[in-house]
């Protein structure tokens, strides 16, 4: 889903645990100081047309839990908006009873986020911001 | 006629985020939005994606009034 | 570190977060249901000389700040003694500026954990418990 | 003699966690450390690793009185 409220990966890794999971694999990202190309950057705001990034975002589940059969829960969080240094942008929760499979649907996530999912950030600086230049041509969802 | 969602860097490229645009195709729309909004906005629209109806869409799209066209420039989501 | 007191996944990887890092990986082990050998594990049961353990788990973090040197933040915390289910056994957490070096490092953590970290675990069920027999022998640390 | 520990399945084995072993080699003290507890643990020393001090240790390694061997079957953690 994506949400103008603060993200915590705390909230969704909790909710990732389940009885028959022995691992938990949690992903998150966090506005950092610096980009590609400003090295004082202060926050990030994300914008979206929502029901498309959603709509993305849904698909990406499933097509990580047709790959991954053995996933339990999993889960994806984009917050948009504005997000300050050092706060939560996305977050990614993945159990399963293997943590292969955890992580290597947890990373086939945000991998495929970044180049499927209908999302624009800008960057925030002392005195100006511009539209991210580390961008990705819009892809299609891939296959399972 | 159709209605046009211009997103992210396209949006500030346009000046505008929703628009209405005469066309009969998604090309002839897309052609009167390069005229409407100049040569910028015809730089990203050469790198963007286009969707009609939340679905990717061919140049040769027939559009109808009640169609949305959204312009989806290079992503930078996460 | 190896500790008796419950672990928090959200602890660690709220102190992994970094002005530079735009990439939290966190990995957490939990008690599961079923094991190797039994389907209605209830606990486990952690045992080992800390010394030793804390030895080899400051060496594997060594060895992954060597060869991901990106690395920013990176911890290992295991739990011992009994542990019931869905209860954390152990949490790894790792930030970096670039989210593949987070996940590849965290992933190394617990695999190399499970090889070269002198821990043994006894699994309680409804009527019994014995020595988890999915074990692997003792290896040395990796070298970096 | 040196001082011997017994780890996880190795110290239910022997029935005991932490003993005194005479010996001057290693080898010495873990010939002692079978016949003292039996098949049982010789089954499971033969599949662990034996450390001196903390650190792996050839079966000819010498041993003195102040020495730590440490039984460690494999292992099971994460």
């Amino acid at each position: 889903m994506v949400t103008e409220s603060p993200l915590s990966s705390d909230e969704l890794s909790a909710w990732a645990v389940r009885p028959n999971c022995g691992a938990v694999v949690t992903f998150s990202g966090v506005v950092r100081n610096h980009s590609r190309d400003h090295d004082d950057v202060l926050a990030l705001e994300y914008e979206t047309n929502p029901k498309f990034a959603e709509a993305r975002l849904n698909e990406i589940v499933e097509v990580a839990r047709e790959r991954w059969t053995s996933l339990e829960a999993i889960a994806i969080h984009h917050r948009i908006g504005r997000v300050e240094l050092s706060e939560t942008t996305v977050v990614v929760a993945v159990s399963s009873p293997h943590r292969s499979d955890a992580f290597d649907a947890a990373r086939f996530c945000i991998d495929t986020l970044k180049e499927t999912v209908p999302m624009w950030k800008r960057e925030f600086w002392d005195g100006g911001s511009a539209w991210s230049e580390d961008t990705s041509p819009l892809l299609d969802t891939p296959r399972p | 006629m159709a209605r046009l969602i211009l997103l992210g860097p396209a949006r500030d490229a346009a000046g505008v985020g929703v628009d209405t645009v005469d066309g009969d195709s998604l090309e002839v729309v897309l052609v009167e939005a390069v005229r409407r909004y100049g040569p910028k906005f015809e730089a990203i629209l050469e790198v963007s994606r286009v969707w009609v109806n939340g679905e990717p869409a061919d140049s040769a799209a027939p559009i109808s009034h009640d169609d949305e066209i959204s312009v989806l420039p290079p992503v930078s989501g996460g």
